[in-house]
């Protein structure tokens, strides 16, 4: 059901001379601008310093940048191959020994460290980032695959310039000198203006001349900027993408919501009834998924398979027999309602479902108050739910009180993100693994707790594990978790929004050509554009 | 011509949401240049109203119903505003009843004066200042107050600035509602001979409204009664002393005798005026009239011409001018055959050897005002010394200011005095008052309690009288329920408000004042004290109430033996109700003894000066000073 | 003079108050400002970056050693005018930040109250005057029933009408492509942007100016000295100026000083829903995103500012009112 | 501090506008008593015109669920629909249906209103009449302090802070937090009237007769001041609904329940002006608008008790 029509068609040869797209901070800093990519809020992420490499997170590939390759010469020892011919904006030659640097300026200023190259937190942490030659070496204390995204996306600074600043957090970067594709035109206080860089590396695939940041429209704002081309590109929430925006002109607006991961309800697997197996799942086959996508995203997406990973795009990892249309569970209360039966929750007084001891079953469900399309879900949910004769509460609250009670597993349900990132220990498996509870002081993924030493393992194992098929074999591991044993429901693809406009630019992402998810790698984007006739 | 003619003028209220009234109804007078007329009625009588239709300032929901207003040949009943700004001020100008404050707080007096004087006259810049001191000088204040805010001046000195101001470009008619009310009486006394000294040095008319029919005789050429939005009697104001014609101006001369008197002996009009929706048929006055006849309650009467005199009565026009039935009427009388309330000396004689109840020795109070880092001072009470025996009315008399009222809350136990001290000689012997705190306090108002002043703010609005009459009750002898009702019935009945059951179950709103000030009393009466400090409880209560009002304290005294100590500033009613009087003035007490004794032969200059300042018929023969 | 100094005392006290409150709301709150930003930062839709939640903290700085001695580093940190950094815009000083939006705010909110106030205390003191007349229905009627929209309702209208639709004026923020400075560009720009929001807050500030004004004028009306001003023969103008509307004023002037405090809170909505870049969307974004640092700083601007506001008005009180000076209270 | 709210200090004299009586029949006597404060009230034209207005919300409110064809949180129909038979002004975004939503919507407000004005109006009357009986002494000054701080405190940010902060968001937390921020201006006004009662000779009487000072502070004083109660009880009342739609507004509403304010939240969240639901946008601010109105409108009518000059209009 996603927008097919293409926002390719062939270019021409010349250049497009702006795009607008929205600012990437708020405008209110007047002058208080800082391009410093390691501050809190950088005028721009984008643009002006790069990574090393980008990975697809729809289909896993992953694409050279600064670096031309890589390679996991052990588990525990990672080397990149760094681009040559790279310039910074001052012209000075950019080497391995920049990017040294800054991973080891991390390891001076932890404020810094965004990847946690220097601390445990994905896998274990570095010993020593050396630059060798045009090798660029991570040597780590053990097993680390799952730092592997985190450490590609760290931008790359200049040692130069960024050599005797101090604390890199604290200082305000005015002249920013990066290698990216575009550089400081002008900025206002409001207005960023951004240009092509003719030297940049790539510079032949960059098409566009100059980009104009400006201003963070809401929704609404949004919407109209964008039929009005003062926006060429937006990846925030509009709602009802397709009769607000597309239908209005439908030859040049387009939109395109990748999958980019899972919402799933999640219930506490801690309390009575969600610990009983059988009860998940017939929660799972109470979800009505079709209405959930329709009420919390107009239908713009898919709604989700139970193993957890997003369909069809990762069909591969699925171990026999799983496929991607079986692995979608159909919304079917008759049989929601005999499990129920068969594992002794019968109705009782006012239809209302008991537990086995013929105690009230009550169920408190955690709605994130103000995120419209989870109480959308919230909503659905407890409907059905209310017709399988369970007493349903929604009980919504504010985002960060949600976070708490995640924090101290004080709930019974909610409807949680699961991530679906490429590399899987980090993804699914923090979902299921055991050491991934939250605890008081941090969000971690396992929000439902779910424990199981089986998938504790195959986690375990996936995040040493560098070899394709191997990572398949464990991912089989978790995936046959989530349809035997429930953990949580997926409801949905959360989306990865790319609402565009076709009369300047064309050769954005599509669903028939997926190379770059439209939310997180506008860079990559950026590559491909080319004119529009 | 007259300069100013009223004929059949009358002023009709009609507000949204209550029953229109006739406030003024057919009053027709004249006034001619120079001439001073005095305006007499009590309160409620339409004097103001009379006047706002004057002056063309009557507001909403008030108008002129009828009638026309000439002045000075002019018909001004119906001019626009517009027409009448030149005139105003120029021709009429005025002194308000609440003149207090008709001065605008936020601007400078001279500024005031600058206003009226620039629109009016040539005069601009120093020539209005000048202009303004000589006023001021005229009026007898400080010029140096010119620059001052009116909050600056004390009461009198506002009186006299409206004065001036009501003088500034010399008005062929000024209007004076009531200018001294509130006021000392000797500050009263002064600005009273003030006016009369400028209106005969400058010729200008004048209308003189007040409802102290004491104070408008010694300053008026004739004096127009007025009664329930008439005018019931005219009469040169020197005949009508000598022979009254209406009865109602004979009860209101009633209400004064000579305090020198061996003997005190005044009358009173019982009731209250009608109420001005549902007058009855008949003359308005014939419910409160001792000399009524049957044609009274059915025929309304007019004003007939008796002599040089008009007078709306048919006793008297039947008396004076005879007529079918005035055989029935007898002779025409002086006096007001109402009740009367008599004083002898030989009273006070007896009183003065009961037991002493109360002494005060040697009592000072200083009040400390902080003002930043410097103390401000006020000796309010200095070295007072007096004792109160049971059964003794003591008369406390100064003028505003004097120390009375701090002396009052001392000896009730509100406040303490700096020095000296006051003891009560009671069931449990002699007690240091200012030593009672907490329950003994309250115990000790077993014994004392107080009448208040304004009988209209001392009773709580939102109370019946039942509910404010059975705390005391329950509050010192524990009585509740119906032995309760039954003792309020009983208070009720001993303050002569009958019969008590309709009483018991109203607001104080309901009431008039003076059967206000008898719950007051009554509730007083309830906690069965043995001393009752009655702080100025007439001075706000029309004349013909007031007599009402002593002779019920004089009676209390004689039936239950309590100590009164009376605090005024007016010596006629000390005199009348008390058998001792202390004076008081700057906080000591400058003369003392037998009331009689003391106002017989005044040692003080200041008694004298009390004595003076009484608003009396009979000052005007006496020599003044 | 004591009047002056006591006013003056109580300036002192109620700001250590609001000094000492404004350090405590936020701080007796739970919360984590890092972990919000990193979540903001991706999305919802998105998994916690822990190295970047870890990272961030070590950023921001956690507060440390105990309320107590945080107190005593905070009074001593406020004493040498040192705000702190703002989390939202780090590493720049809140300062700076409230320096950005402060001018914006002030051109905006102010003159809006300004001429709100003046407009409205006219039309209140005029409808008094003419008390009953078709003029004083409509201004009374009229005004309450446009008082009571909600402000933000009154923008979106706006927004709709003006922006969208006839797209007479811009949608958001305060200016766009010009430099800001003293150029016919950018003042172009500013008042194009400043429009809406300021209409959206001048339509229901005056009302209660015009109520408050014609209640009081309509009282004074009754004193006699505006009788006796009418007995004098001055002309109505002056009667109704120089003596029912400079009384009646008095109460508005210090209605209008504690109104200050409220002002932004109603910039608050206003701002946001245009996108304006001043105080009020910054206090906005500072709640939204646990800029403590921020928030204290706007907090204590805004008491303070209402502070000083309210001492100016009991001192022009004095002066306005000469019964005042002499008062004790 | 001098300084003074609109609220006139001057008490409501009853006493003195009264004419005094004849010796009189109970029938001359009621034509003296002062208006009953709901007569004086339905005198005014705005006032009735408020009251009716007003009733008619609060039997909306009551009926709620007999009149609402559907139940508001129901999100079974088609999303985005137009007026219908079935959804009379249409569906929402989530697909409940707006006509229903508006309905249950005035409940909040006026829970909101009743009882937040309520809190508001107790919390002034205890502090205001403590404080001015007490006047002079230092309990006086210590409420006058809190007083003033507490009105000096922008209201608005500080409503956000502790609703922001606090972990669930129910009715009676957004009451409280309304009602804890906006009595500081009633409890000054409050403090002054009491303090030109206290001096009046009956209190000073009720002394003499031996009452106790918390029975003169609440039933001797009060009952004199239910004028001024009443009318910044609806003042707070009508604050109260305003502020609990801003706060909606603002995403820190109750979303357990439909309310004017969470539905213009939802609406503008949800873009409702692009995709031409306007019925959905400006109908809750339209009723709210209306609602207030009429609550001000029963105030004129109030300030009629407080002040008789207004009375004559
Ligand atoms: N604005 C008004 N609306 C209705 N009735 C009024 C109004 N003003 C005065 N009255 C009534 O008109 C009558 C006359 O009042 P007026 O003030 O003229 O009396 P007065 O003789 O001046 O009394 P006082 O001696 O107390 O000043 C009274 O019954 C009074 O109640
Ligand atoms: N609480 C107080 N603080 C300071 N000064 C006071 C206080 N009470 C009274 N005074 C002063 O003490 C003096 C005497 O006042 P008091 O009230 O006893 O006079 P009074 O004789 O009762 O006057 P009046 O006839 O006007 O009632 C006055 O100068 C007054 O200003
Ligand atoms: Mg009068
Ligand atoms: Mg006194
Ligand atoms: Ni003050």
């Amino acid at each position: 059901a996603k927008d097919t029509s293409s926002g390719g068609g062939s270019g021409g040869g010349g250049m497009i001379p702006q795009l607008n797209l929205p600012a990437e901070v708020d405008a209110s800093v007047g002058s208080l601008v800082n391009y410093n990519p390691y501050s809190a809020k950088p005028a721009t992420q984008t643009w002006l310093y790069e990574p090393l490499m980008m990975q697809n997170s729809l289909d896993c590939k992953v694409a050279p940048w600064l670096a031309t390759s890589y390679s996991w010469e052990s588990a525990d020892k990672l080397v990149f191959t760094i681009r040559k011919g790279v310039k910074f904006a001052d012209g000075s030659a950019f080497s391995a020994k920049d990017v040294a640097f800054t991973f080891n300026l991390a390891k001076k200023y932890p404020a810094m460290d965004l990847a946690g190259v220097w601390n445990d937190t994905f896998g274990a942490h570095a010993t020593s980032v050396t630059a060798q030659g045009d090798k660029v070496v991570f040597q780590f204390s053990g097993p680390a695959a799952p730092k592997f995204p985190w450490i590609i996306g760290q931008k790359i600074l200049s040692a130069k310039h960024y050599g005797n600043v101090g604390d890199p957090t604290k200082y305000i970067d005015k002249k920013p000198n990066g290698t990216g594709p575009f550089k400081v035109g002008s900025f206002n206080g409001r207005q960023l203006v951004l240009v092509r860089r003719s030297d940049y590396w790539q510079a032949s695939k960059v098409k566009v001349s100059k980009l104009v940041l400006e201003g963070q429209p809401d929704a609404t704002q949004a919407l109209l900027q964008l039929r009005t081309g003062k926006l060429d590109f937006y990846s925030g929430e509009i709602p009802n993408p397709r009769k607000a925006f597309v239908a209005s002109n439908p030859k040049i607006n387009h939109v395109w919501y990748a999958p980019n991961g899972v919402t799933a309800l999640a219930p506490n697997l801690k309390k009575a009834p969600f610990n009983d197996v059988k009860f998940r799942e017939a929660m799972a086959y109470a979800i009505n998924k079709q209405d959930a996508t329709l009420k919390a995203t107009y239908n713009m997406m898919h709604v989700a398979s139970q193993s957890g990973l997003v369909m069809p795009l990762r069909e591969s990892m699925l171990p026999t027999p799983y496929t991607a249309e079986n692995t979608v569970l159909p919304f079917d209360l008759t049989k929601a309602g005999q499990l129920l039966d068969e594992a002794g929750y019968k109705k009782g007084a006012g239809g209302l479902r008991t537990n086995k001891d013929g105690s009230p079953l009550t169920i408190k469900f955690a709605v994130q108050a103000g995120w419209i399309d989870y109480e959308a879900m919230a909503d659905s949910i407890t409907a059905s739910f209310k017709k399988l004769g369970l007493n349903v509460k929604e009980i919504k609250s504010p985002p960060d009180s949600v976070d708490l009670q995640k924090k101290t597993g004080n709930f019974d349900m909610m409807v949680n993100f699961v991530g679906s990132g490429c590399d899987y220990a980090n993804g699914l498996g923090a979902t299921l693994a055991s050491d991934q509870f939250p605890t008081k002081s941090e969000v971690k993924g396992n929000v439902e707790r779910f424990s199981d030493p089986a998938v504790n393992q195959a986690v375990k194992t996936l995040q040493s594990s560098t070899d394709p098929a191997a990572v398949k074999t464990q991912v089989g591991v978790l995936a046959k978790a989530m349809m035997t044993q429930y953990p949580v429901m997926p409801i949905l693809y959360a989306p990865a929004r790319g609402i565009y406009r076709t009369d300047k630019a064309v050769g954005w992402p599509t669903e028939k050509d997926p190379y770059a998810n439209p939310q997180d790698a506008i860079l990559l984007i950026m590559t491909h554009l080319r004119p529009a006739k | 011509m007259p300069l100013l003619d009223m004929q059949n003028l009358s002023v009709r209220y009609e507000p949204k949401r209550s029953q229109p009234l006739t406030a003024v109804q057919d009053v027709s007078f004249s006034i001619r240049d120079g001439e001073f007329v005095g305006l007499i009625g009590e309160s409620g009588s339409g004097k103001t109203t009379l006047g706002m239709a004057l002056l063309r300032l009557l507001e909403r929901p008030g108008r002129i119903s009828d009638g026309k207003i000439l002045f000075n040949g002019t018909d001004i009943t119906h001019l626009a505003q517009d027409e009448l700004r030149p005139t105003r001020w120029r021709d009429v100008s005025t002194v308000f009843q609440s003149s207090m404050n008709s001065l605008n707080p936020v601007t400078r007096v001279e500024a005031q004066f600058r206003d009226v004087i620039e629109y009016h006259t040539k005069l601009r810049g120093e020539a209005v200042t000048r202009r303004v001191r000589e006023l001021f000088e005229m009026v007898i204040i400080d010029p140096k107050f010119v620059n001052a805010y009116p909050h600056e001046l004390s009461g009198g000195m506002k009186q006299r600035v409206n004065l001036a101001m009501a003088l500034a470009i010399e008005p062929r008619f000024v209007l004076l509602d009531e200018p001294t009310t509130g006021l000392d009486v000797v500050v009263q006394h002064e600005i009273l001979e003030n006016v009369r000294r400028l209106q005969r040095e400058q010729g200008f008319a004048v209308l003189f409204i007040s409802h102290d029919i004491g104070t408008v005789l010694s300053l008026s050429d004739r004096m127009l009664v007025m009664y329930a939005g008439r005018i019931v009697e005219e009469q040169r104001a020197d005949s009508i002393l000598r022979d009254p014609v209406h009865p109602y101006s004979k009860g209101l001369l009633g209400s004064y005798g000579d305090p020198r008197a061996e003997t005190v002996q005044i009358t009173y009009v019982p009731g209250r005026p009608p109420d001005l929706s549902q007058r009855p048929v008949g003359c308005n006055f014939a419910p409160r009239c001792p000399e009524r006849i049957d044609r009274c309650v059915t025929d309304d009467p007019p004003l007939f011409r008796i002599g040089s005199a008009r007078a709306a009565c048919h006793v008297a026009a039947l008396q004076r001018l005879g007529g079918h039935g005035a055989e029935e009427v007898g002779e025409p009388t002086r006096t007001f055959a109402g009740p009367q309330f008599v004083k002898t000396s030989e009273e006070s004689k007896a009183a003065l050897r009961g037991e002493v109840l109360l002494s005060v020795e040697n009592v000072s109070k200083v009040f400390e005002r902080r003002r930043g880092l410097k103390v401000h001072r006020v000796q309010a009470v200095q070295d007072v010394s007096f004792e109160l025996r049971r059964g003794e009315v003591a008369a406390l008399v100064g003028q505003s200011g004097s120390g009375k009222s701090t002396l009052a809350s001392m000896i009730t136990g509100v406040d303490t005095p700096t020095a000296g001290r006051i003891v009560f000689h009671g069931d449990g012997g002699a007690q240091e008052v200012a030593a009672f705190r907490g329950r003994h306090l309250r115990d000790y108002r077993s014994h004392v309690q107080m009448v208040f002043q304004d009988p209209y703010s001392s009773l709580n609005p939102a109370k019946t009288l039942g509910y404010v009459l059975s705390r005391p009750l329950a509050n010192y002898h524990g009585i509740k329920g119906k032995a309760a009702r039954e003792r309020v019935l009983e208070l009720l009945e001993t303050v002569a408000l009958n019969p008590p059951e309709r009483y018991i179950n109203r607001f104080a709103y309901e009431l008039s004042g003076g059967q206000r000030q008898r719950v007051v009393i009554a509730r007083a009466l309830a906690v069965q004290p043995e001393l009752i400090v009655a702080d100025e409880p007439v001075s706000s209560l029309d004349v013909s109430i007031r007599a009402e009002i002593l002779e019920l304290l004089n009676k209390l005294v004689h039936d239950s033996n309590v100590g009164i100590l009376y605090i005024t500033h007016d010596l006629l009613s000390a005199r009348m109700l008390s058998d001792e009087v202390i004076v008081l003035n700057h906080g000591r007490v400058v003369e003392s003894g037998p009331s009689l004794e003391v106002i017989r032969n005044p040692k003080d200059a200041y008694t004298r000066r009390l004595l003076e300042a009484i608003p009396s018929p009979d000052t005007r023969s006496a020599p003044t000073k | 003079m004591k009047y002056f100094l006591r006013k003056i005392g109580f300036f002192l006290l109620t700001l250590w108050a609001v000094v000492t409150l404004n350090f405590l709301i936020p701080r007796l709150q739970p919360g984590d400002p890092a972990e919000l930003m990193v979540q903001k930062l991706a999305g919802k839709n998105a998994q916690l970056n822990l190295a970047q939640v870890r990272a961030m903290r070590a950023m921001l700085g956690t507060p440390h050693g105990s309320l107590w001695s945080q107190y005593w580093e905070y009074l001593g940190h406020l004493a040498h005018g040192d705000f702190g950094l703002s989390y939202t815009y780090f590493p720049y000083k809140v300062t700076d930040v409230i320096g950005q939006g402060l001018w914006w705010t002030l051109v905006l909110v102010a003159c809006t109250q300004i001429l709100s106030f003046v407009v409205g205390v006219i039309l209140g003191a005029y409808a008094a005057w003419r008390r009953n007349s078709r003029f004083d229905s409509i201004v009374t009627l009229g005004s309450t029933f446009v008082g009571t929209l909600q402000p933000f309702w009154i923008a979106l209208l706006l927004l709709y009408v003006f922006a969208y639709s006839l797209g007479w004026f811009p949608t958001s923020g305060g200016y766009s492509s010009s430099t800001p400075g003293w150029n016919l560009a950018f003042i172009d720009e500013a008042v194009s942007h400043a429009f809406l929001p300021a209409v959206a807050l001048m339509i229901v500030t005056p009302i209660g100016w015009i109520l408050g004004m014609r209640n009081t004028m309509i009282m004074n009306l009754g004193e006699d000295y505006i009788r006796l001003a009418k007995a004098k023969g001055l002309p109505d103008r002056t009667v109704a100026l120089r003596y029912a509307a400079r009384n009646a004023l008095l109460p508005s002037v210090t209605g209008f000083a504690l109104a200050l405090g409220g002002l932004l809170g109603g910039a608050i909505l206003v701002e946001t829903a245009f996108d304006y870049p001043g105080l009020g969307r910054l206090m906005g974004e500072a709640v939204a995103n646990k800029d403590y640092p921020l928030l204290q700083t706007l907090m204590l601007l805004t008491t303070t500012g209402v502070l000083i506001a309210n001492l100016i008005a009991d001192l022009l009180y004095g002066v306005l009112d000469p019964r005042a000076r002499r008062a004790e209270r | 501090m001098t300084t003074s709210g609109f609220t006139p200090p001057g008490a409501p004299d009853q006493a003195k506008n009264i004419e005094v009586d004849p010796e009189g029949t109970a029938k001359e006597a009621s034509a003296e008593r002062p208006e009953a404060w709901y007569s004086v009230i339905w005198s005014s034209k705005k006032a009735r015109v408020g009251v009716i207005t007003v009733g008619i919300f609060i039997l909306i409110a009551v009926f709620a669920p007999l009149i609402a064809p559907h139940d508001p949180t129901d999100s079974s129909f088609a999303p985005l629909m137009g007026p219908s038979g079935t959804n009379w002004l249409g569906t929402t975004t989530n697909g409940q249906d707006v006509a229903s939503q508006l309905i249950f919507g005035t409940r909040v407000s006026l829970i909101v209103g009743l009882f937040g004005g309520l809190l508001a109006t107790g919390i002034a009357l205890i502090i205001g009449m403590i404080s001015g009986y007490a006047e002079g002494t230092w309990l006086d000054d210590v409420l006058t302090f809190v007083t003033n701080v507490a009105l000096v405190i922008p209201v608005l940010p500080l409503i956000i802070t502790l609703v922001a902060y606090s972990s669930t968001r129910g009715v009676t937390l957004i009451i409280f937090v309304i009602a804890i921020t906006s009595w500081a201006g009633a409890a000054r006004a409050k403090r002054a009237q009491i303090i030109t009662l206290r001096n009046r000779d009956f209190v000073t009487a009720a002394k003499f007769s031996g009452e106790g000072t918390l029975r003169i502070v609440f039933r001797e004083i009060m009952p004199n001041m239910t004028s001024l109660v009443a009318a910044s009880f609806v003042g707070a009342a009508t604050g109260a609904i305003g502020a609990e739609a801003g706060l909606a507004v603002l995403g820190l509403g109750d979303n357990n329940q439909v309310s004017w304010g969470t539905m213009l939240y939802q609406s503008n969240a949800q873009g409702a002006i692009a995709q031409g639901l306007f019925i959905w946008v400006f109908a809750p601010g339209l009723l709210l608008a209306i609602l207030i109105t009429a609550m001000c409108f029963v105030n004129f009518g109030v300030d009629l008790l407080s002040n008789p000059h207004l009375r004559e209009d």
